[in-house]
């Protein structure tokens, strides 16, 4: 197999697609002549000319108008440009795209994909490091997708173009350039289905995006001291895969949740709540949480690194779970 | 008015029709047989008349909360609009939209909306999805004055501008916001000069004259098709009931609602066709009796209808919802 | 004491600090002439006429313009007319008011206080029904407040009107008129102090808002079959008063947290998350969690009554946790 | 250009202090010295020099991702810029916001501000703020060609007029928002058009002519100060560098940018000084040594200056935050 970047598996999973289906385009902004700030569409560059365009700064009717090109029949692509900016047409999704097919008992079918960066990367400071996927867990209405690996984003933004309903797909900043092994041959990944990036039995560690690779950096530490930890990256968070984070739990008997986004409130919490109301029983020890310190993110590097959680607050967190 | 006489009485009739859906609706919401809001279109029905004239089966529109002369002028079903109304499962949505939320895509009304400004992006949309496929669809998007002052009024119109999308932007200012009147909230004292911020035709027409909304829209939307671009007609017209049934209206004067009334749009066109002979009183009242036998048909097939269970309320969310948890 | 009605009792606390507090001032959509569409502020009317005032339909602006009023010394309160309302103009608060004191380093005071209705009332279905609390618990740098009670709301206002930090105020549509016990003499109610609305040994239920008094209801049930519950309103969730819970659960052992809003990463899961990691010892059951289903509010009555938790879905929780 | 000589030559400090901050700023980010991003605000310094000219400390005005320049006309200092920069406890921030977010509430600079259109709300609550409190100060909001396609900025704009209050809106047209041009993005040719549709004037000036700029808008705030209502300035300039320093630049032709550097508001006011025997080469030499020292003492200023503590993390958030849980 290749070894491939997550951009350019990103740009090949939406460039095979756009061949096939002449209803899928894309726009946002700074995307079409330079691919994106973070280059998440540099692949893109040059290809299907007609069917890529650059927009003003509108976001509302950025978000808006995916709605209203997927029920005419078309399949947009929206970049979002910074999870940030998702507040500034939010709307749009939340009262329009989350409920218009629930609101009209099933109308249509808004096969319509939002994507873009979110995270933190060298001192964005507070409007521009955010990840906000909660909110889109907590109102009902539109499926997201958070992947980690070149792989998954392949295949899970493969499912979501072939797919009726609504997507969102956060992609961190710091995951564009990473490299990883990509089939040639054609494969989607099912949403809702969750991968045991490493097997292990002492503790399951549930996480997504960029704090997968901070997880994985953790338990290879705790190899060291004969700990062996399992981490599941749940790859998408509507809906997300209850079963096999259970699983795994009754097999370890310890959990630690590990997210980029603040701590309170974050969807740790709800995993959290799930599994100790389904799995108590199985539980040695409290589930702990690891997430962001609840301040908007400052800029001074040594401030964002200690208000961003990393590897070593899961080593932490692991060893508080096992004491 | 050059137009044949049976072109001139269907615009006539899907007025009459709006009119006593809306009458029948403000009864049924006072004696306490709707849940919800109301929002009346009554004194407004020429402007969704007269645009929707013009367009096509195949072509969209996006509308508001005062959305009912919208569906009606579309081609909607009254059956179905009234089921909704009451909640039913043979409504528009299954019951789970309401006033507020009625749509029929299959005939291009691509939804009401709840949300003051939030059809526009929808209706921009609807618009880019025609220019990528390439055909020769509209869309004419309805929206108030309150709505005007939205940030997604804006956004949109700058968008549709520079792509150049076919959209006809329909601002029905009825004087009022709400409690608050037009003059106040909105800086200017025609909303169509606006068009000027964005390099697109912006023109000011009376609201409450069917014939010559018609005409407007019919340029307009011939300039759409044509790939000439977006534009932005300005209907004035006045809200004559409150903003929703059961508004208090301690904001305005009766007089001022008694002297508006006098200029209501389907008195100011039957004026019209009888003078033109267009129209007498026997087919008056035909047109009249059949619209509310029309309505009371609805009425009844809306009550017979079931409600919905609770189930149904845990169905379309998504298409697949495999693995979602409700 | 007195009875009056809980949009009475928001009206004298604002009343009275407006004669006090000259920089205080009010405005937002539909509240000057009828006094808000709930009547929230059907007491002020008439009332400092130069003071309040109406705006267009412009909801960035209208919660942005409160954070430059603040920051020149004046003390706005906006109304948000609907909590669904705030999406279309949020980037003013989750990116700026939450934000500015932080980022620049602590400077300015942000003494202002966003308020509005929320939560389900007579069918007014998806876009006009919603209870969003929760992203600014999630979201940092805001104060919520969510009163239950006219005692409690005229307290709690006092102390935002007169504190130095941005406050969001939720007041759930159906509590507008219900009436209430307030004293004429001056108090306040400061934040982050759990309210016992009633004190039980067998069960402990945390709630907030309309969902208090659904509470106390299932509570009075409960009593029937000689179940005693303790009935927490947080009334502000940011901070919330994490002793008080904690105490209540050490006694009871048993926990359900209610809310209204979605139970999908709604704030219950936060209370949850916190509790079985701080007092998982205590707990004889797993902690159950009451809210909506997760989908956007249907219009037909029989169908937001199921989605809308109730008394029984808390009696239903409540003995579940007891089993 | 009847004005005093002093007077004359402030402006061109200030310019000049201006472009030497950010010709330093540039370097140091390239040098790798710098976190985060850096907006350049080069060859746009006439803009912020010559509008806030006429603006007393009282005073307020909202700035954007650009803003170096805006603080430093409106009287900042440059060692609390530059450690900011640099993320240090002595900055402007404690080193908690960054390029993107100086402010400095005690010289009525409101913030830059990191969401395109985000300064606009504020700016007009400002205005509502004073309008309140009844004082005679004003509030200029600065801002890009981009940001006038956000939904702010129309909101912003009909606020602003119908309660007439005292804010400038300022929008530096530099002929890009980031990779995109603002010809393919705003559909005007001058975005001072827009105006029309608030009822306020609207003026198009030539952005790299720093007397014409203070001349305009001191008009303008003259008419804010006297209750006149807001305006819109609009200020024609180009964008000289990348959008941000590290910018590939695959959008634009570099002839193009050299074209526009011919005309840069700083030799071109230059130019007219020396003609009119208001500056000689001395002079010159001088002004600009003294402001390249003070930006190299700014640096060893900010250089020496601690890094935050992982404890200065949580504070700052609010004013009181007991039982605030970080
Ligand atoms: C974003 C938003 N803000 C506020 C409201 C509450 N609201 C509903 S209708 C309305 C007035 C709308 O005025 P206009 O656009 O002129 O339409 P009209 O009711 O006059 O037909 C308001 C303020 C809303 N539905 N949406
Ligand atoms: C709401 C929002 N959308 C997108 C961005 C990303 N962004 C930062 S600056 C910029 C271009 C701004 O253009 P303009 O307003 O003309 O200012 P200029 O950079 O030219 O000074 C963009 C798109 C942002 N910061 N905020
Ligand atoms: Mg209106
Ligand atoms: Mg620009």
């Amino acid at each position: 197999m290749r070894e491939i970047t997550f951009a350019e598996a990103l740009g090949e999973a939406i460039s095979e697609e756009m061949e096939k289906d002449p209803t899928i385009f894309t726009y946002g902004e700074d995307i079409a002549k330079q691919g994106g700030i973070f280059g998440a569409y540099k692949s893109l560059l040059g290809k299907f000319p007609e069917r890529i365009f650059d927009t003003p700064i509108s976001e509302e009717v950025i978000y808006g108008s995916a709605l209203g090109a997927a029920l005419v029949g078309m399949r947009p692509i929206v970049e979002f440009h910074f999870a940030d900016f998702l507040f500034t047409g939010i709307q749009s999704i939340t009262l329009q795209i989350e409920k218009i097919r629930y609101m009209t008992g099933g109308q249509g079918k808004l096969h319509l994909l939002l994507r873009g960066p979110d995270g933190i990367s060298n001192s964005a400071a507070a409007q521009h490091s955010e990840s906000i996927e909660t909110i889109f867990m907590h109102t009902p209405g539109i499926k997201v997708i958070i992947p980690s690996t070149p792989y998954d984003i392949k295949g899970l933004i493969k499912t979501a173009l072939k797919g009726d309903d609504p997507v969102i797909c956060f992609e961190h900043k710091m995951l564009y350039k990473i490299k990883g092994l990509v089939p040639e041959e054609e494969y989607t990944i099912p949403l809702g289905v969750a991968d045991i990036k490493k097997e292990g039995n002492d503790v399951t560690i549930v996480t997504m995006s960029h704090m997968v690779h901070e997880s994985l950096k953790a338990a290879e530490e705790l190899e060291k001291e004969d700990i062996c930890a399992e981490v599941i990256d749940l790859r998408t968070l509507v809906p997300w895969d209850k079963n096999k984070v259970i699983e795994s739990v009754k097999k370890t008997n310890h959990l630690v949740v590990a997210h980029e986004t603040w701590k309170r409130a974050g969807w740790g919490a709800e995993i959290t709540s799930v599994v100790q109301e389904e799995a108590l029983d199985y539980l040695d020890a409290p589930i702990i949480r690891v997430g962001a310190k609840n301040v908007p993110m400052p800029f001074a590097p040594q401030l964002q690194d200690f208000v961003t959680p990393n590897y070593k607050d899961i080593i932490d967190a692991v060893k508080k779970v096992l004491r | 008015m050059s137009y044949p006489k049976d072109f001139l009485l269907n615009l006539y009739k899907t007025m009459v029709r709006i009119r006593n859906f809306e009458i029948m609706a403000e009864k049924l919401f006072l004696e306490g047989e709707l849940p919800g809001f109301i929002h009346l279109y009554i004194g407004e029905e020429a402007i969704a008349t007269g645009v929707i004239a013009d367009l096509r089966k195949d072509d969209f529109i996006t509308s508001t909360h005062r959305g009912h002369g919208h569906m009606i002028a579309k081609g909607a079903n009254i059956n179905r609009m009234m089921a909704e109304l009451y909640g039913r499962t043979t409504g528009y949505c299954k019951g789970k939209g309401g006033s507020m939320h009625i749509a029929d895509f299959s005939i291009g009304v691509l939804g009401a909306n709840g949300v003051v400004g939030g059809g526009l992006p929808i209706a921009v949309g609807a618009g880019l999805g025609i220019k990528m496929k390439k055909t020769d669809q509209v869309v004419v998007a309805f929206f108030g004055d309150g709505a005007s002052n939205t940030g997604a009024f804006h956004e949109s119109l700058n968008f549709a501008s520079i792509y150049k999308l076919p959209v006809i932007f329909v601002v029905e200012n009825n004087k009022f916001a709400s409690t608050a009147t037009t003059k106040e909230t909105t800086s200017i004292e025609n909303i169509s000069d606006r068009a000027v911020g964005y390099g697109i035709p912006g023109i000011t027409i009376d609201g409450n004259d069917v014939i010559t909304i018609y005409e407007t829209a019919k340029e307009m939307i011939k300039r759409a098709r044509e790939d000439g671009g977006p534009s932005l007609i300005e209907a004035k017209t006045y809200r004559i009931k409150g903003h929703f049934v059961g508004d208090p209206e301690l904001y305005r004067d009766k007089k001022e609602v008694e002297e508006f009334w006098l200029n209501e749009p389907i008195r100011k066109f039957e004026k019209k066709l009888v003078e033109e002979k267009m129209l007498n009183e026997t087919e008056k009242r035909k047109i009249w009796e059949d619209a509310q036998k029309e309505i009371e048909e609805a009425v009844t097939f809306a009550k017979e209808s079931p409600v919905p269970n609770n189930e149904d309320a845990l169905t379309d969310l998504f298409v697949n919802d495999s693995g979602y948890d409700y």
